[in-house]
């Protein structure tokens, strides 16, 4: 309860005092400071929850279950590192002029709105509210994308707010739709709209009316996780902002609009007991994955190819929770937590790559191990690390994916192995160059802040090879949750 | 309750509706403003019958926000805008207007075969308003495509949240009141980010034609 | 080896930990170049020669199965040491402790990667293929694969500043990957959605014969994209030249021996090999696969890249013997499967040691010379005996002559082919005589390789006038260069021993062996059936050999003289002879050049009469490439330009995708 | 009792061979001389020859390997043991089971190799070029060789020489059409190893067309005389390879000693028979291009082959 309070708290007050202190030189220190307290009060608050199961308080609206109270820990950590990172990239972006006072004090509180937004987004219990978190998300990213005001991330900061206010607009009418089958059964007062208590009747629910808001709300909530082909506002978005923001985007804003088509996912296949849920997103997944894979072959600039293959990974996992049953709903959330926390890392790296040559087009950007090893091998771990390449997590969830398909839906299974080979293909022959051979980078002013890549890479590793029980425990029932079994 | 309100509700849809199609069709920026408003307008009043019908109290603030945010606020804000940017140009469209309108007309009626096995579970007074609303949106969806310059795209934006508050409204008896406030305050911010986009964008480009936007892409 | 404290087993898992151990042990300090070459490496070769010696052991005692607490939640790495993993444990170890000591005497400063890192890799390289074999289920299985084939990509880049080593190593990666894809699908085939995902389940598993047989192809396509079976070779002659030379030795030597024994794990243990057609594929694959690797070493010119040739070459071998050993399995002929797989096991054994001799001896040779080119060797023989004289045991046993180990192998494989009379059907029945034809002409132009290999590189006079300052192997090179020598030697004069004890390896996958009859005949002659059908016995056929060379030596020299005179070559009346002229590397290919045309994609360019300075170049290519990969390359080139027609920035087209997605969909719910 | 038979038929067949294989070459060089109106050479030249040669101080060039002066010794050691297994007069040969047919193949291709890596050794052009040439014809006359034995092998289920032989020999006369195809195989490939007319000229040095001739060009002396002896040898081994195959009869059976009496004859008869026939041969046909041996040799290749197909369709 208070853990709660102050796991949403934090964030917003962090928002405030940075919003008048955010251009001091101490800025980045306080920051920081913010994201690990509000990382702390989520790990209280997952630690109550593992102790005493799920919570339902403040008349219902706030509900923390086995689901997003790992997401919630998830969050705050990415959020926390990423402020870490953030603290150096920045100030070189500053030196470099890019950043001047009144955009480093935007960044920063708008930083911490964006963690708020995400944590509330996480813990309601209200679809309504969740769909306002998730529209405030975007608000609060999108001058961060427009930041360096240059032609370029102006015109992606543009479609993304189009794009996702479009798609954000439908989900709004799903929601319509849901509330409205909800009030014939639940009444005009039965809170139509909290997620616990459509759970409790879903069964009941219309079908017809069900379907169609899960239309929309897959729609909705899809153009933000990125599926193609919505998924057109987010390479622009990743490649024009500034780093952190890429790294917090790809690793925690598609996450959780991926939570949130799942929060729906379960109503719906309550409702409809068929598998229309579960093919609509196995389709989307499917033509995410195998769309992604070709675009990556032809990339240039580093950030956007990393964003494709953000797409590509969030159809990786939609496919998997599409397919449902525990053993591919498991898989999908363990790729949901080493996706972002590869994804991130790797941007990390990217960011100071770019930094170092000046550039972000991949042709320029040569030899990285020579003058920065560790820049250099966290890029090429990295990388292969998300091309799932053992011993990290990725593999591990990939491993499971890809064997459940073969015997479930063998169809999609060389669409799969086409489109994962392609990947592979791209993005090593991109990245080799990159990091080995003659060099043509320069060292930078500021040490980099290397610890958060390696952090989030040792964790894939662990998860890779060994998941604590308590963690697999999470997703245990998360699974069980969402499969409905 | 009594047929009246009803018949109010649906002519309100209508309404609705017509002023939908007049925005597809409308070139000139200031009288888009102006549909706008009048659309804003015909939500209050039908929100306001729904909350006299239904005495539900909490109508009656959603109502008085929308007249704050959707009547008074956001066309002034617009007026400024394009008084500040002084653009008050004829808006060429991507598609002719009457093809526009032919799609347009295509969409009411997909909309209304989509909804009506819906509104006739909805246990509100309106039920032929849910295919309405669809229709708008859809309609506005429609208008955002074939706008080539970014003021009417927000307005088609806008719009689109109008039809959604609508059907919002109608169907049910509308949202729990911490949802309304909530979208409002996202309608208003999102205005407020608009505005400050619009000059951004104005300064980057010395102009708001969007299809100065289209240099990120494969190549 | 009861008396031994701890299992077999738990002492091969003991030596993986060393083997990491002194990797990590390389990293703490990467530069220094004394203890990682002169502690860490020969600590690894220990290492080695305790997991061989372990695997002995674990040979003849029953299977043991460790559970280690890592891996996926309710599946933990599950690990299991029965004869076939302990047979090729042997090979690994024993290899890699020839091989450890000679790096540690090879490894020179300031060679692209640090020499830590590479000591990191190297080890790491050989404790993931330890446990590859030590796998019992998928995950840990698929886990070691992709860390195998990780840390030699590394290994391979090592030299990371010449762009054709990244290319090759980017193309050998690319290869490992997608196999390791299908490798993953096979599994997921075969544990029939029970969600258990170790091997024994799959055992338990009986597929229905379509299953069946798409895991078996899967598992080919995988297992044959890391051995190296056509069309999926492209990458080994890339990659094995461009590694450093110890690390090319273990990746002939016993990384393609990881695909054999993967191949061997799925089709017979797995599967049990119900269907007699996969006989067939294999048995043609690998002929094809065969002829081919030994046709195009024999045109090499650059000596690494005639001896990759040469692994395919032995692949192709392999496989032919898996063929006929899954055809009389599929026929329930255990026995002759049991002699096919003999043939098969002992062929690996040796090509292991062969090769991986052969490698490191060419790797001296480039550290003397710092010349790959066969074109601008020569004469080495008397300035590099040491290196010399093993290379030549090396070639000889490659080459497949009496009485060393190549011959045995061959010979085994030969016997196997002649037991065909019983199988049913017409059609396997033509196939064999034309498949054996097939071997022996393989085994004839590999001796015809490893005489070009030889010859070239040891014999004749300098091509280069430079060659006759290049300094003979030190000593950590000559006592790995040895070991590998003396068992190749070994292996050749006493198979019965051998193949006792292979025989629990046979039991393993076919259920039966011929260890206990060949075992009946004694300890010096090897005769699979009875004597009377077939036997050989390399010991007396050495000693006769060499009785009849001294006798008649001792002959010549008391009935007449020893009388010996030096003086220079005849020169035929022509008196400007020099090193030139001799026969160049190109030119001892040219036969099998005119012979198999067709095989190679030759661009030649002639001088003419009137050139400035004539020059003569000819490059004989892989069809492969250009029929195979390159369409492929540039269908997917194809297919992204069109994919990225659709991101072409203008947002109302965007709208557009989002509203027709919409409207789709919706269709599709009140459809 | 019957040890001291098998030993003696053993000391007996290597002896014979080893003595009576010079006399073999030097009967077809009279009879070719025969055939071409030439006043043939004495029966015993070669033996004359050889002593001269051992006679002989053998020069060797300055920077020749011991490989290069061990290679002659290994030749003609690897030839002694391929006549010692061979069953020339009786299938009785302690030594047999020491090497099967294939073993026998295997023999040969060490020969091979050692001489052709010493021809290599000394670094001349002809050198080389002999030892390319030799591979060569090798590459394709090993394997033709192999399948014309497994043609047998098949037939009698077996690769032991011996039993070949006593199988074939112990039935009755029989005509097998695959022994047949595999006859006319074995023939070229006998040709072509024994560097016979049409594929090399023992009696030419003519750089374009000769192969083992370039590959000796550097011995001299003592070595000279142990190559020549081998190759002698050899001619012999192929001639009683053939006889032992395809006319196995008089050949003693296990345990009689009478029966090896009989035999001795019975293989000069054979022999003089055969090396007519290899002169006739060598007399009727002309040397062809160095570049068309491997279309001879590939067509004996296939010819083996397809006796082997024959024996699986017939099934005999």
């Amino acid at each position: 309860m208070e853990a709660l309070l102050f796991v949403l708290g934090i964030p917003l007050a962090g928002s405030a005092v940075l919003a008048l202190f955010g251009h001091r030189d101490g800025a980045p220190e306080i920051n920081v400071a913010f994201s690990l307290a509000t990382f702390i009060a989520s790990a209280v608050l997952t630690a109550q929850i593992i102790a005493d199961g799920p919570i339902l308080v403040l008349q219902q609206q706030f509900f923390v279950d086995s689901l997003n109270v790992f997401l919630v820990t998830l969050t705050a950590f990415v959020a926390f590192t990423t402020a870490l990172f953030a603290r150096p990239y920045m100030r070189i972006e500053r030196d470099h002029g890019k950043m001047t006072a009144p955009r480093m004090r935007l960044f920063h509180s708008m930083y911490q709105l964006f963690s708020f937004t995400m944590l509330l987004a996480l813990l309601t219990n209200n679809m309504g509210l969740l769909w306002v978190a998730m529209e405030a998300a975007t608000l609060a990213t999108v001058l961060l994308v427009a930041v360096y005001r240059t032609p370029a991330s102006l015109e992606a900061a543009w479609k993304y707010f189009i794009l996702c206010g479009v798609g954000i607009a439908q989900a709004l009418f799903g929601t319509i739709l849901l509330y409205l089958a909800a009030e014939r059964v639940l009444g005009a007062e039965g809170g139509g709209l909290l997620w616990t208590n459509l759970n409790a009747v879903k069964g009941q629910l219309e079908p017809t009316v069900i379907a169609l808001a899960f239309v929309f709300l897959l729609v909705g909530y899809g153009t933000k996780v990125g599926l193609a082909p919505l998924h057109n506002w987010l390479p622009d978005a990743h490649a024009e902002g500034p780093t952190p923001i890429s790294a917090v985007l790809s690793g925690l804003l598609l996450n959780v609009a991926l939570y949130a088509v799942l929060r729906c996912k379960v109503l719906t296949d309550g409702a409809l007991n068929t598998r229309f849920a579960g093919d609509l997103m196995m389709g989307f997944g499917l033509l995410s994955v195998v769309l992604a894979a070709f675009f990556l072959s032809r990339q240039r600039d580093v950030k956007r190819m990393f964003a494709y293959s953000s797409i590509e990974h969030m159809g990786l996992i939609t496919f998997a929770f599409g397919m449902g049953g525990a053993i591919a709903s498991f898989a999908g959330l363990l790729h949901m937590t080493v996706h972002s926390l590869v994804k991130s890392a790797i941007f990390f790296t990217v960011g100071h790559a770019a930094q170092k040559a000046g550039t972000q087009i991949m042709e320029n950007i040569r030899g990285l191990a020579r003058v920065n090893p560790t820049v250099g091998w966290g890029l090429m771990v990295g990388s292969l690390a998300i091309l799932g390449m053992p011993p990290f997590g990725v593999f591990a969830s990939e491993f499971l994916i890809l064997t459940t398909a073969m015997r479930e839906f063998p169809w999609t299974t060389p669409f799969l192995l086409l489109s994962l080979g392609v990947a592979f293909a791209a993005v090593l022959g991109k990245v080799q160059p990159m990091v080995f051979g003659e060099t043509t980078v320069k060292p930078l002013a500021h040490p980099p802040a290397l610890i958060p890549v390696f952090v989030h890479l040792g964790f894939a590793l662990m998860l890779g090879l060994y998941i604590p029980a308590y963690l697999n425990n999470w997703y245990q029932q998360a699974a069980r949750l969402i499969a409905g079994t | 309750m009594p047929a009246l309100f009803t018949q109010l509700v649906n002519l309100f849809a209508a309404l609705l509706l017509l002023l939908s199609f007049a925005l597809l069709s409308q070139r000139r920026v200031l009288s888009l403003i102006h549909l706008f408003t009048m659309q804003g307008m015909t939500l209050v009043l039908s929100t306001t019958v729904m909350a006299y019908s239904t005495q539900q109290p909490h109508l009656y603030y959603s109502a008085l926000l929308t007249f704050l945010l959707k009547v008074l606020l956001m066309p002034w804000l617009l007026h400024r805008l394009i008084n500040r940017l002084n653009v008050r140009w004829d808006v060429e469209t991507l598609i002719n207007i009457p093809t526009t309108m032919l799609l347009g007309i295509v969409l009411v009626i997909f909309a209304f075969n989509l909804a009506a096995p819906i509104s006739s579970l909805s246990a509100s007074v309106a039920r032929g308003t849910l295919g309405i609303a669809l229709a708008c949106v859809l309609l506005s969806f429609l208008m955002m495509i074939t706008r080539t310059k970014a003021i009417p795209q927000v307005i088609g934006f806008l719009a689109m949240e109008n039809a959604l508050f609508f059907a919002a409204t109608s169907a049910t008896y509308g949202m729990p009141m911490v949802v309304e406030l909530g979208i409002a305050l996202d309608v208003l911010i999102g205005m407020i980010v608009l505005g400050v986009f619009m000059f951004q964008i104005r300064e980057q480009f010395d102009s708001l034609d969007i299809r100065h936007l289209e240099s990120l892409k494969e190549e | 080896m009861t008396e031994l404290a701890l299992l077999p087993i738990d002492w091969i898992l003991v030596a993986v930990v060393a083997w990491l151990a002194v990797g990590v042990a390389g990293i703490v300090r990467p530069g220094s170049f004394f203890i990682v070459a002169r502690v860490l490496f020969p600590l690894g070769a220990a290492i080695g020669l305790l997991v061989a010696v372990a695997a002995i052991a674990a040979l003849v005692s029953v299977p043991q199965i460790a559970v280690l607490p890592l891996g996926l939640p309710g599946l933990p790495f599950h690990l299991r040491l029965d004869a076939l993993s302990a047979f090729f444990l042997f090979l690994l170890g024993a290899v890699a402790a020839g091989v450890s000591v000679f790096a540690s005497g090879y490894f020179r400063q300031g060679e692209g990667t640090p020499p830590g890192l590479l000591c990191l890799l190297y080890h790491l390289f050989l404790a993931s293929m330890a446990m590859v074999l030590l796998a019992d289920d998928a995950y840990v299985f698929m886990v070691m694969w992709e860390l195998m084939a990780l840390s030699s990509f590394f290994l391979v880049t090592a030299n990371h500043v010449i762009p054709e080593i990244r290319r090759a190593g980017y193309l050998y990666l690319l290869i490992a990957h997608i196999g390791a894809l299908a490798i993953l699908l096979c599994f997921g085939v075969l544990q029939a959605n029970t969600g258990d995902y170790t091997f024994d389940n799959m055992r338990a598993q009986q597929l229905a014969p379509f299953w069946a047989s798409v895991a078996f192809l899967l598992a080919l396509f995988g297992f044959g994209a890391k051995a190296g079976l056509l069309p999926l070779h492209i990458w080994l002659p890339e990659a094995h030249p461009a590694a450093p030379s110890p690390v090319s030795a273990l990746m002939s030597g016993v990384m393609l021996k990881t695909a054999i024994y993967g191949l061997l794990r799925v089709s017979f243990d797995i599967l049990q090999a119900q269907v007699w057609w996969w006989g067939v594929l294999a048995l043609v694959l690998g002929l094809a696969t065969a002829l081919f690797g030994v046709v195009f070493s024999a045109i090499q010119t650059d000596m690494k890249r005639l001896l990759a040739y040469s692994s395919i070459e032995n692949i192709g071998l392999l496989t032919v013997g898996i063929g006929l050993g899954l055809l009389f399995a599929g026929y329930r002929m255990q026995t002759m499967a049991a002699l096919a797989l003999t043939a098969v096991l002992y062929h690996a054994l040796n090509h292991a040691f062969f090769k991986s001799l052969l490698f490191l001896g060419t790797g001296a040779v480039l550290h003397a010379t710092r010349e790959r080119n066969l074109g601008k060797l020569g004469g080495l023989l008397r300035f590099m005996p040491w290196v010399g004289w093993l290379a030549l045991v090396g070639a000889l046993s490659a080459a497949g002559l009496p009485p060393l180990n190549g011959f045995v192998s061959e010979w085994l494989l030969l016997q196997s082919f002649l037991f065909t009379l019983g199988l049913p059907g017409t059609f396997v029945n033509n196939l064999v005589p034309v498949a054996a034809a097939g071997v022996a002409l393989v085994a004839a132009l590999g001796g015809y390789v490893m005489v070009k290999f030889f010859g070239v590189i040891f014999l004749g006079q300098p091509r280069e006038p430079a060659l006759a300052q290049s300094h003979d192997a030190a000593i950590w090179e000559r006592i790995g260069l040895v070991w590998l020598a003396l068992a190749c030697v070994l292996l050749g004069l006493f198979p019965a021993q051998v193949i006792t004890l292979i025989d629990p390896v046979t039991r393993v996958l076919v259920g039966d062996g011929i260890g206990a009859k060949v075992a009946l005949h004694g300890w010096l002659f090897l005769a699979p059936v009875d004597p009377g059908r077939a036997s050989y016995s390399p010991l007396l056929f050495l000693v006769l050999v060499a009785a009849s060379f001294a006798l008649s030596f001792l002959l010549v020299r008391t009935l007449y003289h020893g009388r010996l005179r030096r003086a220079a070559p005849w020169d035929c009346g022509f008196p400007l002879l020099n090193a030139r002229m001799q026969d160049t590397a190109e030119g001892f290919g040219q036969p099998i050049r005119q012979v198999f045309e067709p095989f190679f994609r030759i661009e030649r360019h002639l001088p003419t009469p009137f050139d400035r300075e004539p020059s003569y170049r000819l490059v004989a290519t892989d069809h492969f490439w250009h029929w195979l990969y390159l369409p492929v390359a540039h269908i997917v080139e194809l297919a992204s330009r069109t994919v990225g027609l659709l991101q072409q920035g203008r947002i109302a087209t965007y709208l557009m995708y989002s509203f027709i997605t919409l409207l789709v969909m919706l269709v599709l719910v009140f459809r | 009792m019957s040890v001291v038979y098998s030993v003696t038929a053993q000391l007996l067949a290597i002896a014979i061979a080893v003595l009576g294989a010079p006399l073999l070459t030097g009967w077809v060089n009279q009879c070719r001389a025969w055939l071409q109106n030439k006043s043939a050479p004495p029966l015993l030249l070669p033996y004359r020859t050889l002593h001269k040669l051992f006679y002989k101080e053998s020069v060797v060039a300055e920077h020749a390997s011991p490989l290069f002066r061990a290679a002659p010794y290994i030749v003609f050691g690897a030839m002694v043991l391929a006549c010692g297994i061979i069953p020339s007069l009786s299938t009785d040969l302690p030594l047999a089971p020491a090497a099967d047919a294939i073993a026998l193949v295997g023999l040969f291709a060490l020969a091979r190799v050692f001489i052709s890596l010493a021809a290599m050794d000394i670094g001349t052009a002809f050198g080389s070029l002999g030892a390319r040439r030799e591979m060569l014809v090798g590459f394709l006359a090993e394997p033709a060789l192999l399948m014309v034995l497994f043609n047998a092998s098949f037939l009698t289920e077996s690769t032991s020489l011996a039993s070949i032989v006593e199988t074939i020999g112990g039935r009755d006369l029989a005509i097998y059409p695959s022994l047949a195809v595999a006859g006319v195989a074995f023939t070229m490939v006998a040709l072509a190893e024994n560097a016979r007319v049409p594929v090399d000229n023992p009696a030419t040095h003519l750089e374009l067309t000769m192969i083992h001739e370039a590959m000796i060009l550097e011995y001299s002396g003592r070595h000279l005389a142990l190559i020549e002896w081998a190759a002698s040898l050899k001619l012999f081994a192929y001639s009683c390879i053939g006889l032992a195959i395809f006319f196995p009869w008089g050949i003693a059976q296990v345990h009689e000693p009478i029966g090896m009496l009989l035999a001795a004859p019975a293989l000069i008869a054979k022999l003089a028979v055969g090396g007519a026939l290899l002169a006739l041969i060598e007399t009727l046909s002309a040397k062809m291009r160095i570049f068309r041996v491997p279309e001879f040799l590939a067509s004996a290749f296939m010819l083996a082959v397809i006796g082997m197909l024959i024996h699986f369709l017939l099934g005999a």
